[in-house]
């Protein structure tokens, strides 16, 4: 079949879902997420021919005489298909048991589908009137998913949100402008072709307004203020696609605008880049780590991740425009690498924070604990997520970061010292935010799956059904299949090195090995995995033939002598996190408030109330600051408006004046 | 038949008025509305095909082209629209006892005279009848808000603002007539002079500086009347107090057949001026009345007045469009001007609801809209969607026209500074609107008491204003993703009738 | 020739006269007396209509001015005097400004007019100067309405605006066709009519004539 | 051979732990046990019976297993008397420090699963002590990875010493690395177990018998893996490139002095200096992080 043909069944599948969503079939509802997965699957073939074929023309249609509707689609799209597609699979399966308890099943099956598509519609665009109808469209339903449960808390999240991205459009609106002035086109390939056209400075222009239009939808630093407000408020299968694939949608702009369309850059371009990945993924990890609730924690490593895919693709874009186009490749595959991967994790852990919202109705580390006994198979996902996002080998995340420290390494080689220096930088950037995301990981998975039960909920907590399960285990499976088969990403990302690059074959791939040549360094996850799977199997021979078969005797855990240990002794999520709270507190800028009351002071303490929050530094020194100047500039704009009859009239005869002297 | 068409309001208005039956007067109000589309669509269809003129007893006073009859669909249309909506909510207040049946005869007479001279408005072929007609709208719709459904005080204060404000803007309009058709007369003489069939041909010839005076004090005048600012004080209280129904239609096309009044003038004026004069004019007006109700919509603390303020920033977008000139640019105000007539109404038609449910029109008195009324709830989200500017509904497609046109001019800073303020708009309505329509209604349970609520949820007329509301929503839809080939054409007809190329 | 030039001479007399009821209106405090400047100034502008007509030998003025002296110099102010007793409120003191600065913006008004119509807009019509004093009343006019606080008054007002405005398109035009005259008439008078009712309704619901208690409706 | 090098390490690890003991007991005025000591406790645990807290999860049993064979899989990249090493193919240096990580995440998982309030506290101080060394530990390597030209340690091994002020600082910094990841004093205390100051005694607190076993030796193999990994870095002076037999005994005799400087450095160290306050840590560990910051920018800027 020619990939029209999937596109349109894709599409089918997806509006016949949306449709038998809002018919009033209660029974069925539960199960239009089977058409939504077959979409997937139908996107997913899609995916391989654009990938591995010439770009072409999908789909087009009159909007009016002025404008066109066109999709179309290359190895970039592709790519971007394919991941949206393996994510989609796995989470519309979850959604089937994740929706059952919801409210507004109709609603939830017809937004999931239209969201679905309206992401596979951005990165299919050809023209920029379609990319703005997708990308606000895709924007607007997230809008109601992220309200979707109608709560006053999750409407100004939304609010927040959809002004951010509103604020982005508008600047993509113009760069896109900017773009069709020179070029005289509005199609994404026509525009690639006649780029050269583009006066330097407004090519600089262009660059710097996608840096914020589609950072503000990817996420970064400070652009990201939005993120842990709207991801947590959306219901779980919603917060993993959002995460996990449409931030991904700002990645896929960036990367279509500034280094498709515009194609080589000035240095200074990557050099940007890297640093915006830089201090995006310290501070998204940092303030990942202050976060005790699990959604919260899980949007700020988005940031994190968004900035890591930045320093990738930043590299790229700074060893491109040095001319070193090997280096360039292995620092595009690094960032592309890393995107698929965390759309994988990410959507894992989502969906796993779902799991546990659904078994203990509490989004709070804190009353969480011991988890992992109730809830096996749940547990184990979000662990494999956890090892992934921390980038520990043989899991995914540790693949893509590998080479992206591989990549940032490589920067010695560059001919300029503003490369050669910031370069390595980065990969100091990134192996601090290795080392924040790994604690933050122990915390998330330790304090809320490990230990003991923190309150009711968390004791009676019941595994979720199965095809939530599955659903996770889909994810799963993959973070391990892609951390373990590198060779087999790298069979998809190869196109969109040729088409970027123009390279193929680097990194390379032998067996289970990736390799870098110019580094002449290897690695081989499937080999680590073997390794420690065989130690264990020796290491237990081992400790039986010389210590024989020992009892193992179980008794409580030690508590210094005092009866019996209460959850509430447990080490929390806080004080956890305290040691870093204080050592970072120039950056958290951390406040506590201690209230004691006494009954005879100072012997006899009544209560003591604690209360301690760390500064949210963006919010309130340049967020806040800007609202509450416009909305002073508006209450003075709004004495204009007083009901004097005769002020208004005085505004007809001044205008007239006015226009009196200086019109004529 | 343009007569005839004139003629349906009228007599449906005089019905209404005389019988004594509020049931029978709904009907007869339904009727007069239905006869009238059925006459006048074949009558708009062959206008846009070809200008009509009409000769006998009004010669050369009365002609219709293709943007007369683009307008004047989009009044019909309101006008079927308003009448319909009208009854259901007329039989609420009704029964909440807000209005006794005299009043209503006289809501009924005034809706469809106020239908008439909006009409009148596109169907004059002289500047002056034009000018009458225009200021017969205020004096009628004047009445229509002193009418008082809400406070009385408020309603007063409003009509008052309104009819002086606009009294006042129109007197200098039609100074500007006379020294248009002083700039005329020296060419044509006093026959005709007025007349748009006569200006269209000598446009170029008249003396410039004239028409530039005229211009200006024909914006000025037709401004206030459209609502442009800084001359647009009296639309916020006047669509704030009316009766739902009629903001719809002040809001929806009333604001238009003004503007429509400013579209045909620049036309002529412009052969003469230049367009760098009129454009940079109406480009001020627009930036002006854009910045200045995104400022108000921001921190409005009421439903009404927000969406009042938002068709300010419409009429000041279709300005934009207009100023910025160009076959695009006047695509894009002249789809605007379609696209607000379809958002708008149906904002005023569920805010009538809203008030209905929840008797207040303040916002923070309005909580979980989506829960109690879910319908309205989503079709308040869709118009509101649209209002801000946001694809896919139909007035991202305008808008996008407009700022395509003034980017091929090389407009950049008309571009930046509409992104900048489309932004607070958006912030401003999805602000106000979202604190309405999420969180949950605890107040819903005792209002429902007071209100009855048989007579609001219920009964044909109830849910055939609902209809009325998801055929608006549905159109907003589909022209956000396809410009149906006959409104296309037409409005290129009307685009080769103001003589752009 | 000489008969033409009188006639003009005459034009600006008379249009001058129009002007400077017009700016006396800003000093005038009894509601009566507004009354009669505006009476006063309509039947200025009859007149001038009437000699104008007599200079074009043209019946439809000779009809324009009979009218305008019967709706604006009788029914009117007819109208205004019965409001004014029904309101129960003779003076409009406490204006926004006072007497000397409105005086003098009005004067400004007038050269802003004189300066801004420049020299060569206009070759035909009988006079410049009637056209800048028309426009010139318009503007007092305006500006009475926002100085004045009373209800009544603004409609007043608004009244000395329409005369300039017929003051204009007199001397620009020598009138429009008269059923557009007499439709334009018309709709003034249904609007002043409607004024009346609503200055009458005003007085009911805020127990005032005056305007400064309607700003309810703000921001 | 070389492909057993990884087994000089697992089996010769406990006696650095017991060589480093005695010097150090000797340096302060003791006797101290036998450097053999630590087989004899290895060997005693393993024949424990094991009592283990009934809140754990298999976390907490699988955290052994992993942690050793983590380290016994950082082992096999290592060159130890050979840079012909044939495991080296499976990971690089960065690779290495990811399992190091592994290990780390997996022991600070299994010390919350106890749910008491030691294992928490040890295992909270143990991640935040990793986010100082890890990218001190990181940039200390790329230093000598980009003088290398290569990011493989047998090849960075195999290039040879190369001494310049660069490779000083981020040796210095390197050193440092170790005794934080080897919980040596001034970072921490491996000797006490006193609630209050102890990071690594703290996590395995639960830990009986041979999963005991197995973290301590993990813990020995790593500190030795540590010490070798320094030198091949750093001072990969006498390390065989070839498999001959006299070649390997030569680099066997040197790596077993250059072993044994480690021990009287690390017991040195540790006699002369005390522990620190932990809120002080970052002051010397972020000092090291600005050494190897230096380090790797006066490479590159000064090319050596």
């Amino acid at each position: 079949m020619d990939p029209e043909s999937y596109l349109y069944i894709g599409i089918l599948f997806f509006l016949l879902g949306a449709v038998i969503s809002l018919l009033p079939l209660p029974k069925v509802k539960n199960y239009t997420y089977i058409l939504s997965s077959t979409g997937a699957l139908s996107f997913a073939l899609l995916s391989l021919h654009l990938l591995f074929a010439t770009p072409r023309n999908l789909f087009s249609a009159q909007i009016s005489s002025l404008f066109n509707l066109a999709f179309s689609g290359d190895a970039i799209s592709g790519f971007f298909v394919l991941t949206i597609s393996i994510l989609t699979f796995a989470v519309s399966i979850y959604s089937i048991g994740y929706i059952r308890d919801l409210k507004n099943k109709g609603l939830m099956g017809f937004l999931f589908n239209i969201f679905i598509l309206s992401m596979y519609a951005v990165v299919l665009s050809g023209n920029i009137i379609t990319f703005l109808i997708s990308w606000e469209t895709m924007s607007i339903v997230s809008y109601f998913l992220v309200t979707f449960d109608r709560e006053g808390k999750s409407a100004k999240a939304g609010l927040i949100y959809a002004v951010m991205t509103h604020i982005g459009t508008a600047f993509i609106i113009i760069l896109f402008f900017l773009l069709y002035r020179y070029t005289g086109s509005m199609n994404f390939s026509d525009m690639k072709n006649l780029s050269s056209q583009i006066p330097e400075n407004l090519r600089n222009l262009v660059f710097v307004f996608s840096i914020i239009g589609f950072g503000t939808k990817a996420g970064i630093i400070p652009l990201h203020t939005w993120l842990p407000k709207a991801h947590p408020a959306a219901p779980s299968n919603i917060s993993a696609l959002m995460s996990g694939v449409m931030i991904k949608t700002g990645i896929y702009g960036f990367i279509r605008i500034s280094m498709d369309v515009l194609g080589q850059g000035p240095e200074w371009w990557g050099i940007a880049v890297i640093v915006i990945g830089a201090a995006s993924s310290i501070l998204g990890v940092m303030y990942a780590l202050m976060e005790h609730d699990l959604k919260r924690l899980l949007a700020y490593h988005s940031v994190e991740n968004i900035g890591i895919i930045l320093l990738g693709l930043g590299a790229s874009m700074m060893f491109k425009s040095n001319g070193l186009y090997t280096l360039s490749a292995i620092a595009l595959i690094a960032g592309f690498y890393h995107t698929i991967n965390h759309a994988v994790f990410k959507g894992l852990l989502f969906l796993g924070a779902g799991s546990v919202m659904h078994a203990t109705h509490t989004k709070n580390m804190e009353d969480m604990g011991g988890l992992l006994k109730s809830m096996p198979y749940t547990g184990l996902f979000f662990l494999i997520g956890s090892i992934s996002i921390c980038a520990l080998p043989p899991f995914n995340g540790f693949v893509s970061e590998w080479l992206t420290y591989q990549s940032l390494l490589l920067g010695f080689k560059s001919p300029s010292i503003t490369s050669k220096i910031i370069s390595p930088l980065g990969g100091a950037a990134l192996a601090l935010t290795g080392a924040l995301a790994a604690a933050c990981f122990v915390k998330a998975f330790g304090i809320s799956f490990l230990g003991m039960p923190r309150n009711k909920h968390a004791e009676n907590a019941k595994e979720s059904s199965l095809s939530m399960i599955i659903g996770m285990g889909i994810l799963a499976f993959s973070c391990l299949l892609f951390g373990i088969f590198p060779g087999m990403v790298l069979t998809v990302l190869q196109p969109v090195s040729f088409m970027l690059t123009g390279l193929y074959g680097t990194p390379y791939q032998q067996g289970s090995l990736l390799g870098i040549s110019e580094t002449f360094s290897t690695i081989s996850p499937m080999a680590i995995l073997i390794t420690l799977i065989v130690m264990s199997f020796a290491t237990i021979i081992f400790i039986s033939s010389i210590g024989g078969k020992r009892k193992i005797v179980y008794g409580d855990s030690w508590d210094c002598g005092i009866p019996a240990l209460t959850p509430r002794m447990q080490y929390t999520a806080t004080a956890f996190t305290k040691p870093i709270r204080m050592i970072f507190k120039r950056i958290y800028l951390p406040r506590r408030e201690l209230k004691v009351s006494y009954l005879v002071k100072p012997f006899f303490v009544k209560s003591i109330e604690y209360k301690g929050e760390i500064t949210p530094f963006f919010d309130r020194y340049i967020y806040e600051p800007v609202i509450v100047f416009i909305h002073r500039i508006a209450e003075r704009v709004k004495l204009l408006q007083s009901g004097s009859l005769h002020l208004y009239l005085a505004y007809i005869l001044i205008t007239l004046i006015l226009l009196l002297i200086f019109g004529t | 038949m343009m007569i005839t068409i004139l003629l349906i309001p009228i007599v449906t208005a005089i019905l209404c008025y005389l019988l004594r039956n509020h049931r029978l007067i709904g009907y007869v109000n339904l009727g007069g509305a239905v006869i009238l589309s059925i006459v006048a669509v074949p009558v708009i269809v062959s206008a846009i095909a070809s200008p009509i003129g009409h000769s006998g007893m009004f010669n050369g006073m009365f002609y219709m082209d293709a943007l007369s009859g683009y307008i004047m669909a989009m009044v019909i249309f309101l006008g079927l629209a308003s009448s319909i909506y009208s009854i259901s909510y007329l039989e609420h207040e009704l029964n909440a006892g807000l209005i006794d049946i005299k009043g209503l005869r006289r809501y009924y007479a005034l809706l469809h005279l106020f239908i008439f001279t909006m009409l009148l408005v596109t169907a004059a072929n002289n500047l002056a009848l034009m000018w009458i007609a225009i200021e017969a709208t205020t004096i009628v719709s004047a009445l229509l808000i002193g009418l008082g459904f809400t406070k009385r005080k408020l309603a007063i204060e409003a009509a008052w603002k309104y009819i002086i404000l606009c009294t006042v803007g129109i007197t200098f309009a039609l100074l500007g007539i006379f020294i248009a058709y002083y700039a005329s007369i020296a060419i044509v003489g006093t026959e005709g002079a007025l007349n748009w069939t006569e200006l269209k041909g000598i446009a170029a010839k008249l003396n410039p500086s004239t028409m530039r005076l005229a211009f200006i004090f024909i914006l000025v005048g037709y401004g206030t009347k459209a609502g442009l600012a800084p001359v647009h004080n009296w639309l916020p209280d006047a669509h704030s107090q009316a009766p739902s129904p009629i903001s719809a239609m002040l809001s929806g096309i009333l604001l238009n057949t003004a503007f429509y009044g400013i579209m045909r003038f620049t036309s002529i004026v412009e052969p003469s001026t230049g367009s760098v004069f009129t454009g940079n004019l109406l480009i001020l007006f627009g930036i002006i009345s854009i910045a200045i109700s995104s400022i108000f919509i921001l921190v409005q603390e009421n439903y009404k007045r927000l969406l009042a303020y938002s068709s300010i920033e419409h009429m000041g977008i279709i300005s934009l469009g207009l100023g910025i000139g160009g076959p695009i640019g006047i695509y894009g105000a002249l789809l605007h001007i379609l696209n607000h007539a379809l958002s708008k109404p149906l904002m005023f038609f569920a805010s009538g609801k809203i008030q209905a449910h929840y008797g207040s029109t303040k916002i923070e008195n309005v909580n979980g809209v989506l829960s109690s009324m879910p319908l309205l709830g989503i079709l308040t989200f869709i118009g509101a969607l649209s209002l801000s500017g946001t694809p896919p509904f139909n007035i991202f497609i305008s808008e996008f026209a407009i700022l395509k046109a003034a980017v091929d001019k090389g407009m950049w800073h008309v571009v930046g500074l509409f992104l900048f303020f489309a932004v607070i708009v958006f912030y401003g309505i999805l602000s106000g609107f979202g604190r309405m329509l999420f969180g949950r209604t605890q107040n819903t349970e005792d209002r429902a008491q007071n209100t009855d609520k048989e007579s609001l949820s219920s009964g044909f007329w109830f849910m055939a204003s609902d209809l009325i509301m998801v055929l608006m929503a549905l159109l907003i839809i589909i022209l956000g993703f396809r410009i149906p080939d006959f409104i296309d054409g037409t409005i290129k007809a009307c685009i080769n009738v103001l003589g752009v190329k | 020739m000489k008969n033409w030039i009188g006639a003009f001479s005459v034009i600006d007399f008379i249009s001058v006269g129009i002007l400077i009821t017009a700016v006396a209106m800003n000093a005038l405090r009894r509601l009566e007396s507004c009354v009669k400047a505006y009476t006063l100034n309509s039947w200025l502008l009859s007149s001038l209509i009437a000699i104008v007509a007599f200079m074009m030998g043209e019946t439809h003025l000779y009809i324009a001015s009979f009218v305008t002296l019967l709706s604006k110099g009788i029914l009117i102010p007819m109208f205004l005097r019965r409001i004014v007793k029904q309101i129960k409120v003779t003076h409009d003191v406490d204006p926004y400004i006072s007497n000397a600065l409105s005086l003098t913006i009005s004067g400004i008004l007038v050269a802003v007019v004189y300066t801004s119509l420049k020299e060569g807009i206009f070759v035909a019509g009988f006079s410049k100067n009637v056209l800048q004093i028309s426009i010139a009343v318009i503007f007092i006019g305006l500006f009475i309405m926002i100085t004045r606080k009373k209800a009544i008054t603004q409609v007043i007002g608004l009244l000395f605006m329409e005369n300039g405005l017929f003051l204009a398109g007199f001397s620009l035009t020598f009138g429009m066709p008269t059923v557009i005259e007499l439709g334009v008439l018309f709709d003034m008078l249904m609007g002043v009519i409607i004024l009346g009712i609503f200055t009458i309704q005003i007085r009911r619901a805020f127990a005032s004539a005056d305007l400064d208690k309607l700003t309810i409706l703000k921001g | 051979m070389q492909y057993f090098q990884f087994l000089i390490i697992i089996i010769l690890s406990p006696l650095i732990q017991g060589t480093i003991k005695k010097l150090k007991a000797n340096m302060q005025g003791r006797v101290g046990p036998g450097i053999f000591q630590p087989y004899y406790d290895l060997i005693r645990l393993l024949k424990k019976d094991m009592v283990i807290s009934n809140v754990t999860s298999w976390i907490f049993k699988a955290t052994p297993y992993i942690v050793f064979t983590s380290t016994v899989a950082a082992s096999m990249i290592v060159p130890v008397i050979t840079t012909e090493s044939p495991f080296d193919v499976m990971g690089d240096v960065i690779a290495l420090i990811y399992i190091f990580a592994l290990g780390i995440f997996f022991m600070a998982l299994a010390s919350l699963d106890a749910a008491t309030a030691f294992g928490g506290e040890g295992s909270s101080r143990e991640m935040t002590v990793a986010i100082l060394v890890e990218p001190m530990m990181m940039l200390s390597i790329f230093t000598a990875a980009i003088s290398a030209g290569s990011t493989n340690i047998s090849r960075i091994a195999g290039s040879g010493l190369i001494f310049s002020p660069s490779h000083v600082l981020a040796l210095t910094a390197f050193l440092v690395a170790i005794i934080a990841e080897t919980g040596r004093i001034p970072v921490d205390n491996p000797d006490t177990h006193l609630e209050l100051t102890m990071i690594h005694e703290g996590m395995v607190l639960e830990y009986s018998g041979r999963y005991l076993a197995l973290m301590e030796w993990a813990h020995y193999m790593k500190q030795m893996l540590l010490f070798t990994i320094a030198f091949d870095i750093f001072f990969p002076i006498g390390i065989a490139n070839n498999v001959e037999i006299s070649g390997l005994a030569m680099s066997s005799g040197i790596y077993i002095l250059k072993m044994l400087f480690m021990a009287v450095l690390m017991a040195l160290i540790e006699s002369t200096r005390a522990k620190m306050r932990f809120f002080q840590l970052p002051s010397i560990l972020g000092g090291a992080f600005v050494m190897a910051l230096l380090s790797v920018l006066t490479y590159i800027m000064m090319g050596k």
